[in-house]
């Protein structure tokens, strides 16, 4: 019962925390000076033609009734239309998805990858200059900024050596080997650059274990001290490492973004930044929503893994 | 019979853990005279330390009812406990935590004396620097004491300081709360000893929680022996310990260890105990 | 070792400052104005590090962009500690409800990256180093917000707190005596590593053009312009990128130094 | 020949060396009960890693510690790990932290058996079960499923008891067992710990800073005082004709019950004045 109270109780943090995010995007856009249809027309349009527009795209109504439409819209999988090309938001969002969803779990998996291992020996060398060498590294790479690293790896990868190409994409159904190519860079720069804030959390969380007195009853009862830390670190590990996954997921995101428009990546960042340029306010409003809404259902299931790896979640005290 | 400086009546205390009610306080009765020295032993979760934060006026009670001097404290608001906060002063187990490190001993100590609260209730104006110096000199710290840290100073010391502030209101009861427990045993009597001789010499009312039986009979002449939230026995202390009228006393008693001096293992009487405990009651202190 | 760090924080933290107070008084060439005669020009006697696309000195921009990034961060961070750490505080010390309602807010706004509340604010006011200022601040009130909550439970747990209301101490004394000198530390630590976040956010939203609009240089939007001459002059893309690395390394060092510096504990005779 | 034997043990920490442990002595024959006695920061619990090689890395060790016929400080890790949990095994003070959250209690006792004794995982349980009821767990069965937390603190300590036994080591240390625990609790655990010791035959190296818990469980015993050993003996002659000034203000103290309530206590400093005085 217990169990099946703590699913319900997430479940209902989830449904709030979507309603808080989106009054506060809404919020925002309410801001507009003057507002859509006057952006749309140009400040020269006539008080008639801005007045039909605004009841044409019912900008009239009361901003509570704006609001209960577009969320209403948002629950039944309608993120709202584009007042430029008058596109549906999710007819634009669909085909560019892809893109974004290969960056950002290649890149979770890349960094993890890297991160796990390095911090690991960052924790257990920590007295030695592997481990010391390990930690400068990562300090280093977490100043490093995700763009200017793409960057570099073009000039290093694609202008100097000529290995890989320098941007855009090809769809993994068109041609896999050209879209493994293209999607090489962008994801190393991610997968390094999350990596390097990601082996600090590992470091510590190992830290924390060799520390803890049940390491010490495992190397008494004769572990040796790397399958002491196997047998009884890595799930303590992995819980710690399961909340700071939760956190990262918003900033490998916004990473991906980033990256899209370093190696001109048709993905959700490109169709952010021309939504932005061209001001087309419903696009940016619809497709932010979608990745936070996103965001928001990736740390509800990241919590429910504690769960599954974590006895005292998962079990009550019985007494 | 004397006017009862502490009375209580039926107090109880819940406390609510997610999924369960944890009983903290079971219909506990108890009244103390003033002078008086009361000893509460048990075990952890015994409710000891609960039952001495409701009296201090730092919990509210589920149910039941206190009077301090005549007056119903539980339900009054914070800003009409002055009365309580100028008269009832507290000394906790472990002075690392009791005593902030980012204050000088000297604002530590007469942190009482700067409450609004408390000085509404002082008849008059205190000089604290003077009063600083008497309280510094009652727990045998050197007067340059006040402007350093805690971290400066050992164990024993810095439960001094804590005694230290606690007697600065010139407060009427003085509780402690596990007073040694934390404490190297070659600091243990001085500091028993510095409390024996305050309580003598200012004639204030104790009260001592403790698990360690031997404690509470060196400083206290009356007796609360509590398990499970409830008081299973009491009387004096002298009474108590010379004959133990329930069996979970006599086992408390038979089970502090005493110093063998036999030839051998085995020529001693087996250590006492009471039973496979029935609950998850039985374990750590905190 | 830890203080190592903590001096390495400080020069690194000390050269940036020292190029934005230097760039009020002087650069060696105007900032803004085009030359078309000089550009991309490599790095020489004349011009340290060359020129851009626009002909302008590099170095120069390079010590103006110092003061943009200063000024972003100084701004960012004091609005996210001045909003986040009362309201980690209140949480902390109220508990119950209150603790509830502060933290799941926080969890929302922290659900929404500086970036995507730049671009609603750009879409929304058209981008400027305001909005861009304003994303990243309040974008960062969670995190201070979560730090000083986390100090607060911390200080509330420790027995001077109950030994300070026995004594009569109000909530607000124990709060500005107890709870704010015992977590200041954590949230100088948090304010210095947070410093850091916000440079690099302010360089990926003024690289993406959602930030400081050219012709003012900042070290994002001058990689930015240095894009799109990578296959020429491919040196110009390396200086900003450096002058950002390490500005955020001084903060992040400097941070990592504080910690270890204004923990008393760590001091304590053992 | 003595079961273990440490000669001139010295232990430095860091950078500025601090001594923890400075040239202590002394040896344990097999089966026998050896009270390690000090206050906190005394070198201890330092002295007991030394002995199962477990000190930190930061720890300077000099001076000899032989092991049943091993010598401590030259063996290799892989080695060492080898006689942990099956010649020498340790006990713990703090029964909350000390076993891995993350995994039910019998199977972290049916490790030791898996690591030293190879044993299958079927018979294994059933000798995890015997030990554990053997430590005087009234449900064996239940606390070998059950997890840590749902453990209370004294069943815990009963669990790393026989983690610690299960394998019949020749040496079992003891470093505070029974601190953390209640005094009924604390009774029984100390009981249980005499019968399997005695059962087994296991010599016990038993560290405390309460004289009356030494002196229920030791035959023999020591006191340890900055890092040195001021003084060594039998329990019955150290505790009723201690000659260490350090050692008579300890035992003077330790005996609350010798003092009418009310009267003043004797106090270490009666017997004996430290250079430094009380403020380090």
């Amino acid at each position: 019962m217990q169990l099946g109270l703590r699913i319900a109780k997430r479940l209902g943090v989830f449904s709030v925390s979507l309603l808080g995010a989106s009054l506060l995007i809404f919020a925002i856009t309410q801001a507009l000076p003057g507002d859509v249809a006057q952006v749309l027309l140009g400040t020269d349009a006539t008080p008639e033609a801005v007045a039909q527009l605004r009841a044409q795209l019912g900008l009239d109504r009361p901003w509570l009734v704006q609001y209960l439409d577009w969320i209403g819209g948002i629950l039944t999988g309608d993120f709202g239309v584009s007042h430029l090309s008058g596109d549906a938001v999710v007819s634009l969002l669909l085909p560019r998805l892809a893109v974004t969803m290969w960056l950002v779990g290649f890149a979770m998996f890349g960094s993890l990858l890297l991160a796990v291992p390095a911090g690991m020996i960052a924790a257990l060398k920590r007295r030695s200059w592997q481990g010391i060498l390990v930690s400068a590294s990562a300090q280093v790479g977490m100043a490093i900024p995700v763009f200017w690293g793409g960057i570099l790896a073009v000039v290093i990868f694609a202008v100097w050596l000529r290995w890989l190409p320098a941007n855009g994409y090809v769809p993994l159904t068109q041609n896999p080997a050209s879209w493994a190519a293209h999607l090489v860079l962008p994801v190393l720069t991610l997968s390094a650059v999350q990596a390097a804030v990601l082996i600090r959390y590992v470091r510590s969380a190992f830290v924390e274990v060799l520390n803890e007195d049940y390491y010490r009853t495992a190397r008494s009862i004769g572990w040796t001290p790397m399958r002491a830390l196997f047998r009884h670190g890595l799930r303590n590990v992995a819980i710690s490492l399961v909340t700071v996954l939760g956190l990262q997921v918003s900033s490998v995101l916004v990473g991906a973004i980033v990256i899209e428009s370093v190696f001109s990546l048709p993905g959700l960042g490109s169709l952010l930044m021309t939504a932005v340029a061209q001001r087309d306010l419903l696009v940016v409003q619809g497709t932010v929503m979608f990745l936070v809404l996103a965001v928001l259902a990736i740390s509800a299931l990241v919590d429910f893994s504690y769960l599954l790896i974590d006895p005292r979640q998962r079990t009550g005290r019985e007494a | 019979m004397s006017e009862a400086l502490f009375r209580v009546e039926k107090l109880t205390r819940r406390y609510s853990d997610p999924g369960r009610e944890v009983l903290g306080l079971d219909q506990v009765d108890l009244s103390l005279a003033k002078g008086g020295r009361l000893g509460i032993v048990g075990e952890s979760g015994s409710g000891k330390s609960t039952l001495v934060r409701l009296l201090a006026g730092l919990d509210r009670p589920t149910s039941g009812r206190i009077w301090y001097e005549g007056t119903e404290i539980t339900g009054l608001p914070e800003r009409r406990l002055g009365f309580l906060r100028a008269s009832v002063q507290m000394v906790f187990q472990d002075p690392r935590s009791s005593l902030n490190p980012r204050m000088r001993v000297g604002d530590i100590i007469t942190e009482p004396l700067r409450s609004r609260l408390v000085r509404r209730q002082l008849s008059a104006e205190v000089d604290h620097g003077a009063r600083l110096a008497e309280v510094l000199a009652a727990v045998d710290l050197p007067a340059d004491a006040a402007g350093r840290f805690p971290h400066e100073f050992s164990g024993g010391q810095r439960q001094r300081i804590a005694i230290a502030r606690a007697l600065a209101p010139k407060p009427e009861v003085l509780i402690a709360d596990e007073p040694v427990s934390a404490l190297d045993v070659s600091v243990r009597a001085q500091v028993l000893n510095l409390l024996t001789e305050l309580v003598a010499d200012q004639g204030l009312t104790l009260i001592v929680v403790s698990h360690d039986l031997m404690v509470v009979r060196h400083l206290c002449d009356q007796l609360a022996v509590m398990r499970a939230g409830r008081i299973v026995e009491q009387g004096a202390t002298s009474d108590v310990y010379s004959a133990p009228k329930t069996d979970y006393t006599a086992a408390l008693l038979a089970a502090v260890p005493k110093i063998r001096t036999g030839a051998g293992r085995g020529d001693s009487e087996p250590p006492g105990r009471f039973g496979e405990p029935k609950s998850g009651r039985e374990g750590a202190h905190q | 070792m830890k203080k190592a760090q903590l001096v390495a924080g400080l020069v690194l933290v000390g050269l940036v400052v020292l190029a934005a107070v230097v760039s009020l008084f002087w650069t060696p060439f105007d900032p803004i104005r085009v030359v078309p005669g000089e550009r991309l020009a490599p790095p020489s006697l004349t011009h340290f590090l060359g020129t851009d696309g626009f002909g302008i000195d590099i170095f120069s921009r390079l010590l103006v962009g110092a003061r943009t990034t200063l000024a972003v961060g100084i701004i960012s961070v004091s609005l996210a500690a001045v909003f986040g750490v009362p309201l980690g505080m209140l949480a902390g010390q109220a508990g119950g409800w209150v603790d509830d309602v502060v933290m799941r807010t926080a969890d929302v706004v922290y659900a929404l990256p500086a970036l995507l509340l730049a671009m609603l604010l750009a879409s929304v006011f058209g981008a400027s180093t305001t909005t861009a200022m304003i994303a990243i601040g309040v974008a960062s009130i969670p995190a201070f917000a979560r730090v000083a909550r986390a100090g607060t439970l911390q200080v509330m747990a420790a027995d001077f707190i109950l030994a300070a209301r026995v004594s009569g101490t109000s909530r607000w004394g124990v709060a500005s005596r107890h709870v704010a000198p015992n977590i200041a530390p954590v949230i100088g630590v948090q304010a210095s590593v947070g410093f850091a976040m916000a440079i690099l956010a302010e360089a990926a939203l003024s690289y993406l053009g959602l930030g400081t609009p050219r012709p003012n240089p900042t070290w994002g939007n001058m990689l930015r312009d240095a894009q799109n001459y990578l296959f020429v002059a491919p040196l110009q893309a390396v200086w900003p990128g450096l002058a950002i690395a390490v500005a955020v390394l001084g903060f992040n060092l400097l941070g990592d130094g504080l910690r270890d510096y204004l923990d008393p504990r760590l001091r304590e005779v053992p | 020949m003595s079961l273990l034997e440490v000669r001139d043990l010295t232990v430095r920490f860091g950078r500025h060396r601090t001594v923890a442990v400075d040239g202590v002595s002394f040896s344990l024959a097999a089966g026998g009960r050896l009270g390690l006695i000090g206050e906190s920061g005394s070198g201890k619990t330092v002295t007991a890693l030394a002995i199962l090689g477990l000190l930190p890395g930061n720890a300077d060790l000099s001076g000899e510690i032989d092991l049943a016929g091993h010598r401590i400080a030259t063996l290799s890790e892989q080695r060492l790990s080898r006689l942990r949990g099956d010649v020498v095994s340790m006990v713990f003070q703090e029964p909350m932290t000390a076993l891995d959250p993350t995994m039910r209690a019998g199977r972290q006792v049916a490790e030791v058996l898996r690591l030293h004794a190879g044993a299958e995982a079927g018979p294994a349980r059933d000798r995890v079960v015997a030990m554990l009821a053997e430590v005087g767990l009234a449900d064996p069965e239940r606390v070998a499923d059950s997890f840590p937390h749902q453990l209370s603190g004294g069943q815990r300590q009963r669990v790393i008891l026989a983690m610690a036994l299960i394998n019949a080591p020749e040496l079992v240390i003891c470093d505070e067992p029974t601190t953390a625990l209640d005094v009924t609790v604390q009774a029984t655990v100390l009981e249980k710990l005499d019968q399997v010791l005695d059962a087994s035959g296991a010599a016990c190296l038993f560290i405390s800073h309460d004289l009356a818990v030494v002196s229920q469980v030791c035959d023999q015993v020591m006191v340890m005082l900055d890092g040195r050993l001021v003084e060594s003996g039998s329990v019955a002659e150290l505790f009723t004709n201690p000659k260490h000034p350090y050692t008579k203000g300890l035992v003077a103290t330790a005996r609350l019950d010798a003092v009418e309530p009310g009267q003043r206590l004797p106090v270490v400093e009666d017997f004996y004045h430290p250079a430094t005085g009380e403020s380090r």
